[in-house]
Formats: structure tokens, C-alpha cells, sequence
């Protein structure tokens, strides 16, 4: 039975959370920043379902009729829904920025005080 | 040896699966084919016309000739097109239109060789979600080509097609959970197994069907929902620096978009691949359970062309809506109405558990 | 603002009822009626091989006539050129010589005879005003060219094949409208 | 190497590889598209770990939705390869020398885990939506109404971003 050890996951999600740190350290474009900010939020999810899953499996040996892990994956879930919550108001903020200074840089942020 | 077993028993299966997926393929390629054909056809026919003629016999070899002359086009990129996207997007277009097929029951299983053959790619429990996000990912196709046409009508026209889509998804997925609360599975095979003993979901979900069968007309953007492609409006829409094969592919995706389209309408709200006024399993033992999964199928094929032929008849019938009417349908009308529905479908349900 | 005429009309603008809101009716009343037409009679016909009646009034291509042995009728008088609205005919006239008597029947005959086909507008009035029944209007469109000196047709394109050397070809070219005018 | 494994080191690398490119790229709509790709990826993942209505709704919200309202606003930003601004090499430098060192960290912390994932039939029945509707309707309902009180604020909160500019132009 093929069996994949844990810890590729947690690694593979941490690589994804560095990457995702080192975008919106790297970049100007509020827009890539925020993505940047999207794909750390998955590397968590990633995370979230492989624990799950883990727990589930660990439990399942003993347990048939186990639930274990349905919580994890609720909470992805979750995280989700507040994303696309995030997305909504920040891509409209973001919008109405452009609007306002013509640019997505954000060291150029500062134009809104004028 | 027992992993012998299983390997050989995984190879049968992976053939059979490939040969179903490319009998699949190529069914629905040669049905967007003869529907572009038909399309023209019944075009005429409802205009007092003959339609092609002289191509074959009754025009017939009429999309063969079509599909010559697009590949024998000359293949004209942009020059200031983004080219990788520029490719990439009728192939999308197409691939995304491909894909819904997976989840379609085309029958009931056959026997062939002493093994029970599935008409189905993959029975996965969570189809019409499956169906839902592939429809969605169906919008790249559109907004890569428009945006890396590098013209502004062809943005202009990605937009609106990729804010229609969008739209439309959302009562579309509305006015099926009606239905889903009804059958209590995602499984489309499930669907059709409940309808074969309980009757047609048309007859439970009449309204669900209606906003359904409107929002997949949205969805292929067809008319009266083909704002994308307005050819007075916009030129020619999304494909409009397209040329040769890739506006082929473009087109073509239209057609294979309207028979999936057409086959998950009549699966859901249609019984798929139930035979009306006939009882399968007593049928089964005077013909053969082969025979009668042949027959089934059939009946899907039937109920497919009838709603390709709807799509057909109502684009040459009703106008084109005007981008406003167009959201003010999707977002204050039926997205309340599927709404409403639902709450009925659940009071209903709720009130018969009792 | 008081009309002047009284005449006009007050558009009664009804809000819609709710049926005719819901659009429904209406459209599958379209529908119907788009499907009715399916299986109505089609109005095309299959050209190269179907080929529709021309009334027997109809004007076509000028063709300049021949007797029965042969002899040109036109003696460029001139009547055509004259009532022409279009000016589009030209001729010019020459006296007939003693050996030439088998090929004009009077003793005057067109050396040249060009109608321009892009001026000329069909109207028949060349064929009205002929005394010698020489140019008559047949049942053929004027085909397509590609320069304006091909619609410039001469004599030598315009006249009737000889009865006497080519009489099949003098025939189907005189059947044609014949064959119209008995049908009627 | 089962099916299963050879899926895992391919979707692994295709989401390493498109995050990189979704910080490298310098057209800002290569960078979505990667996320795309990322984004599917992951999907791949949650495929493989049998959290199918995780793995359909990730396509849905996130490569269907979410990506769709970034490529949204970026074409119609107009921007492009050219206009995008560049930090210096110093501060790029930087940045991935911490974000590495973070990543160093975080591994030398969480390294330590013997657990593992199989993928035994019959055992991952936890991520079908039958079980997960069941504990989202029943346990989670309180928070599920809150999430949806969240989006219609996030929603009403989007439209008067978007609406203000109109009144400023009146006033």
C-alpha cells in the first residue's frame, strides 16, 4: 500500500508559504501581493488536509466508523469561504486605489495623502 | 502474484476506459461536427431556405469540407499578441469543453467478453460539482484568447462572456440544488437510477428545468444570451484575431459545449439514459441486457439531439437580449426565482417527510 | 404644445401585463412560428440545375436578328440610337456592295453596332422603336467581365447565329423565347 | 512506485514550479495564470488525499472564482510587463535570504513527525460531502450562518467601494 510520509506534505506546504512570503516581500504590485497572500492561505489548506487525513488514518486502524479529521476539513473549508470574503473587499479596495493614484505600486501608497 | 493480478486486472480496465473515452471523444466531435451542420440546415429550413446542399448528398460532407478549409487557412498571429496565451486559449476552450463527458452516465453497463463495461468515464460521487467547476474553468478559455488578441473588442467581448458565465453559474447551481435535494446524491448515475423508478425530475422541477435550461444557454452563449460574440456590436467577439484552425477550435468548442450542455440537461431532468414508457429490467430479460443498454443509450442520444435542436431553433428565433436585460435576468430574476424554488422544493420535501 | 393638424395620434404606452412580462408565451409563440416554416415551401431553388421561368416580358441581353437565309435585318437607321434614354447604342452605317447581297437584306447595313451593357438600363425602347424587327431583347443576363471594355458588346457579339451555316445554334437561340410566348 | 506516489512528486513539483513562476513572471497575468496552475495542483492534491468536495470546491471558489476577479481587474488595469514596478536587487536579495531562512526554521521545527498517509480503500471516507455536510449542519451550522452573514457584508462592502467613486463625481 503506497504510504507518503507526513512530513513531504508539511514541507511541500512550507515551501508554498515561503514562496508566497518571498512574493510579497520581492514584489510592488499590490495585485501579485495580494495573490502572494492567496497561496500562503493554501499552503495552509494543504496543510489542514494532510493532517486531516492523517489523523483519520491513524484512527482508522482501531476505529472503522471514525470521524476523525471531518474537523480539519471543515476548516479549510472555512478558510475558503473568508477568503473569497478577502478577495471581494481587497480586490475593491485595490480597484478603487488604481482609481485614485493610477498605480498599483504600493511605495506609491503615500499619493493618497494628497 | 497477487500483484500480477491486480496489474492485470488494472490494464483491462485502464483499456476499456481509454476506449470509452475515446469513443467518447469521438462522438461528440463528430456530433459538434454534424451540429454546425444541422445548424445551417435548420437555419434555412426556418427561413424558407434550402440550406448546403452540394457538398455530398444533401450537403452532407458540407462540415467536412468546412473543417478543410479552416485547416487549410493561412494561420495569422498577432504581432502584438501575447503568443504563448494566444494558443493557448482556443486549446482550453476545447479542453474544458471535452471534459464535462467524464462524469456523463452514456448508458447503463455493457457486457462484453464477460465483463461488465461501464458507459460511464468515471462515477465519481461528487458529478455535478465535478461538472460545476469545470464549467468554470470554461471562462479561461475566453478571457485568455480575448486578452491576448491584444484588441479591445476582443476584451471587450472576453469580459462579457467571462462576467455572463460567471453570473449565469450561480443560478444555474441554485436551481439544481432543488434537485439535489430531491434526489439526495451528486452521483449522476445515482440521478438516473432515481428517475428510471420514480418518474422524470421534469415532472418534480418544472421551474428548476426552466431556469436550468436558461442559464445553460447562458453558459454555451448561444442566442439569446450570445453577447460575447454580438457580430454588430463587437465584430465578431472574443475570436476576433483568430484565424485558421484556432478560430476553428474556438467554434468548435461552441458546438461540443452545446452537446455536453444537451446531455446533462437531459440527464438530470430527463432521465439520461431511461427509455420513457418501458420497463428496463422486464425489457432486459426478453432482449438482453446488451440490447437494451444499446437502446438506452439510443434514448439519451435522442433526448441530446432534440435539445441541440432546441438550441438551434431558439437562436433562430428570439433576438439577442441587451447586455443590461442580460444581468438584469441573471442576478433579479432568476437567481430569486431558483431561490424560491428551492425553498418550495424544501418545504414540499419536508412537509411529505412528515 | 397644441399640434397643428389634430391628426396625431397619442401612443398608449400599457404597462405589460403579467404574462406578457413573464415573455414566456410570446416566445414559444415565435417558436411556433419559426417551426411552422420548417415545413413551408422553400422559396430557393437549386440554381445551375433548377432554373426559374422568365416572364415573358422579360428584357435581357440585345440580340441583333437575321431573316431565314441568313441576311442581317438591320439597315442602322438609327431609330435605336435615337430612343435610347441611356445612349448606350452606337452604329455606324455602310452601303452594301452587289456581292455582299446574301449577307444584309437592304442595301443599307451596320458596319459597327456596339451596345454599351453598363449604360444601358434594359428598358425595350430600342426594340420598340425598330422598323426592321432587327434587335430584339432575349431571355440571358449580361454576364460578368472583368474590365468595362467587356461590357461594350460589338455586332459580331450581339447578332443571332446564322440560320443557314449553324441552324441548331439559330434555333435554340430562337426556341427559347418562342417556346415562352406559346406557354403563355 | 505506486500510481499514487508518482502523483504526488509530479503535482509537488508542478505547484513548487508555478509558485516560483507566479513570483517571477513579469506580466501580471502570467502571474494568475501560474496561480491558476498552482491552484490546480493543489486540487491534485486533495485528490489524491480523497477530500474530493475539497478538491471540487478549491476548483470552483479559487481557480474558477477568485482567479476570475484577479484577471478581471488586471485586464482592465492594463497592466502589463513594461509598467510593472521593479524593486531593487538588494531588497530581492533580501527578501528570499529571510524567506529561506523562515523556511529553514519552520523545517528544523516541524521536522520531527512520524505520521504518514496511506491511501487504503474505505478509509478516506471523511472527505465525501456526505460526512462533511453532516458535521457542517449539524455541529459547525453556527459558524456556517456567520460565514454567510461575512460574505454579505464583504459583498455589500465591495459594491460601496465600488460605488463611491460615482458620488464624489456628483458632489
Amino acid at each position: 500500500m503506497p504510504v507518503i510520509p507526513i512530513n513531504y506534505y508539511i514541507f511541500l506546504s512550507l515551501a508554498l508559504f515561503t514562496i508566497g512570503i518571498v512574493g510579497v516581500l520581492t514584489r510592488r504590485n499590490a495585485i501579485i501581493i495580494f495573490m502572494c497572500i492567496e497561496l500562503m492561505l493554501n499552503a495552509v489548506n494543504v496543510l489542514l488536509v494532510a493532517f486531516s487525513k492523517m489523523h483519520h488514518v491513524a484512527a482508522f486502524a482501531t476505529d472503522r466508523a471514525t470521524t476523525v479529521g471531518t474537523e480539519a476539513q471543515l476548516f479549510v473549508f472555512f478558510i475558503m469561504v473568508v477568503a473569497a470574503a478577502e478577495v471581494t473587499v481587497g480586490l475593491a479596495i485595490i480597484v478603487m486605489l488604481y482609481r485614485n493614484i493610477h498605480s498599483v505600486d504600493i511605495n506609491f501608497l503615500n499619493r493618497l495623502k494628497h | 502474484m497477487i500483484t500480477m493480478d491486480l496489474l492485470a486486472i488494472d490494464l483491462a480496465y485502464g483499456l476499456e476506459k481509454l476506449l470509452l473515452i475515446g469513443g467518447i471523444i469521438t462522438v461528440s466531435l463528430i456530433v459538434a461536427m454534424y451540429t454546425t451542420y444541422a445548424e445551417r440546415k435548420v437555419a434555412a429550413w426556418m427561413q424558407d431556405r434550402r440550406g448546403p446542399n452540394r457538398a455530398g448528398p444533401f450537403g452532407l460532407l458540407q462540415p467536412v469540407a468546412d473543417g478543410l478549409k479552416l485547416f487549410f487557412k493561412e494561420e495569422i498571429i498577432p504581432l502584438t499578441s501575447n503568443k504563448t496565451l494566444f494558443v493557448l486559449g482556443p486549446a482550453l476552450a476545447m479542453v474544458t469543453a471535452m471534459l464535462t463527458s467524464a462524469v456523463i452516465p452514456w448508458g447503463s453497463s455493457i457486457n462484453i467478453f464477460g465483463r461488465d463495461v461501464s458507459l460511464q468515464i468515471a462515477d465519481v460521487n461528487i458529478g455535478i460539482l465535478y461538472v460545476f467547476g469545470v464549467v468554470s474553468m470554461g471562462v479561461y478559455g475566453i478571457m485568455i484568447g480575448g486578452w491576448s488578441s491584444n484588441n479591445k473588442f476582443s476584451l471587450i467581448a472576453a469580459v462579457r462572456g467571462a462576467s455572463q458565465i460567471i453570473s449565469y453559474e450561480l443560478a444555474m447551481g441554485l436551481s439544481l440544488i432543488a434537485l439535489l435535494m430531491m434526489t439526495g446524491s451528486l452521483s449522476l448515475k445515482t440521478i438516473v437510477q432515481q428517475q428510471m423508478e420514480g418518474g422524470w425530475n421534469i415532472i418534480y422541477q418544472p421551474l428548476g428545468f426552466l431556469i436550468f435550461l436558461i442559464c445553460v444557454f447562458a453558459e454555451c452563449n448561444r442566442t439569446p444570451f450570445d453577447l460575447p460574440e454580438a457580430e454588430n456590436e463587437l465584430n465578431f467577439g472574443y475570436h476576433q484575431e483568430y484565424s485558421s484552425m484556432k478560430l476553428g477550435l474556438y467554434l468548435f468548442s461552441e458546438y461540443v459545449n452545446m452537446f455536453i450542455s444537451s446531455a446533462v440537461v437531459s440527464t438530470l431532468f430527463f432521465g439520461g439514459y431511461d427509455i420513457p414508457f418501458v420497463d428496463e429490467a422486464a425489457l432486459s430479460l426478453s432482449l438482453g441486457a446488451n440490447t437494451v443498454a444499446l437502446l438506452g443509450f439510443g434514448a439519451l442520444f435522442a433526448k441530446i439531439l432534440f435539445f441541440l435542436f432546441l438550441f438551434i431553433w431558439v437562436r433562430w428565433t428570439i433576438p439577442r437580449f441587451r447586455y443590461d436585460q442580460l444581468m438584469d435576468l441573471g442576478w433579479k430574476k432568476l437567481i430569486p426565482l431558483a431561490l424560491a424554488n428551492m425553498l418550495i422544493t424544501a418545504l414540499v420535501i419536508l412537509w411529505l417527510n412528515k | 404644445m397644441a399640434s397643428l393638424t389634430n391628426r396625431a395620434k397619442v401612443l398608449e404606452q400599457k404597462p405589460m401585463s403579467f404574462m406578457e412580462r413573464l415573455y414566456l408565451p410570446a416566445i414559444f409563440k415565435g417558436m411556433a412560428i419559426t417551426f411552422k416554416h420548417m415545413f413551408k415551401k422553400k422559396a430557393t431553388i437549386n440554381y445551375p440545375e433548377e432554373k426559374r421561368p422568365f416572364s415573358p416580358v422579360f428584357r435581357g441581353l440585345h440580340v441583333l436578328n437575321r431573316d431565314e437565309e441568313g441576311r442581317e435585318n438591320c439597315t442602322a437607321c438609327g431609330l435605336c440610337a435615337v430612343a435610347c434614354p441611356a445612349e448606350a447604342i452606337t452604329m455606324e452605317g455602310a452601303e452594301r456592295k452587289t456581292s455582299e447581297e446574301h449577307l444584309y437584306r437592304e442595301e443599307k447595313y451596320a458596319a459597327k453596332y456596339e451596345i454599351n451593357m453598363l449604360r444601358c438600363i434594359f428598358c425595350g425602347l430600342c426594340e420598340e422603336a425598330c422598323p426592321k424587327d432587327a434587335i430584339y431583347m432575349s431571355e440571358t443576363f449580361a454576364p460578368s467581365n472583368f474590365t468595362r471594355k467587356g461590357f461594350i458588346y460589338s455586332k459580331e457579339e450581339l447578332l443571332i447565329p446564322n440560320p443557314v451555316t449553324d441552324k441548331e445554334k439559330y434555333d435554340i437561340a430562337k426556341g427559347m423565347r418562342e417556346a415562352q410566348l406559346k406557354n403563355k | 512506485m505506486h500510481i499514487n506516489e508518482i502523483l504526488f512528486w509530479f503535482l509537488t513539483a508542478l505547484a513548487l514550479f508555478s509558485a516560483m513562476m507566479v513570483v517571477f513572471s513579469k506580466n501580471p497575468v502570467h502571474s494568475v495564470l501560474w496561480l491558476i496552475m498552482v491552484f490546480m495542483a493543489i486540487t491534485g492534491h486533495y485528490i489524491i488525499m480523497n477530500a474530493q468536495f475539497l478538491a471540487i470546491v478549491n476548483m470552483i471558489v479559487y481557480a474558477g472564482a477568485i482567479m476570475v476577479l484577479f484577471l478581471f481587474v488586471i485586464m482592465f488595469m492594463n497592466l502589463n510587463a513594461e509598467s510593472e514596478p521593479q524593486k531593487s536587487k538588494w531588497m530581492k536579495f533580501a527578501a528570499v535570504l529571510s524567506g529561506g531562512s523562515l523556511m529553514l526554521i519552520l523545517i528544523a521545527a516541524l521536522k520531527d513527525n512520524d505520521g504518514f498517509i496511506s491511501s487504503m480503500r474505505g478509509e478516506g471516507s471523511i472527505g465525501l460531502i456526505k460526512n462533511l455536510g453532516k458535521v457542517l449542519f449539524t455541529e459547525y451550522v453556527v459558524p456556517f450562518e456567520i460565514s454567510s452573514i461575512l460574505f454579505l457584508s464583504a459583498m455589500v462592502g465591495a459594491v460601496v467601494l465600488a460605488k463611491k467613486e460615482s458620488s464624489t463625481i456628483v458632489s
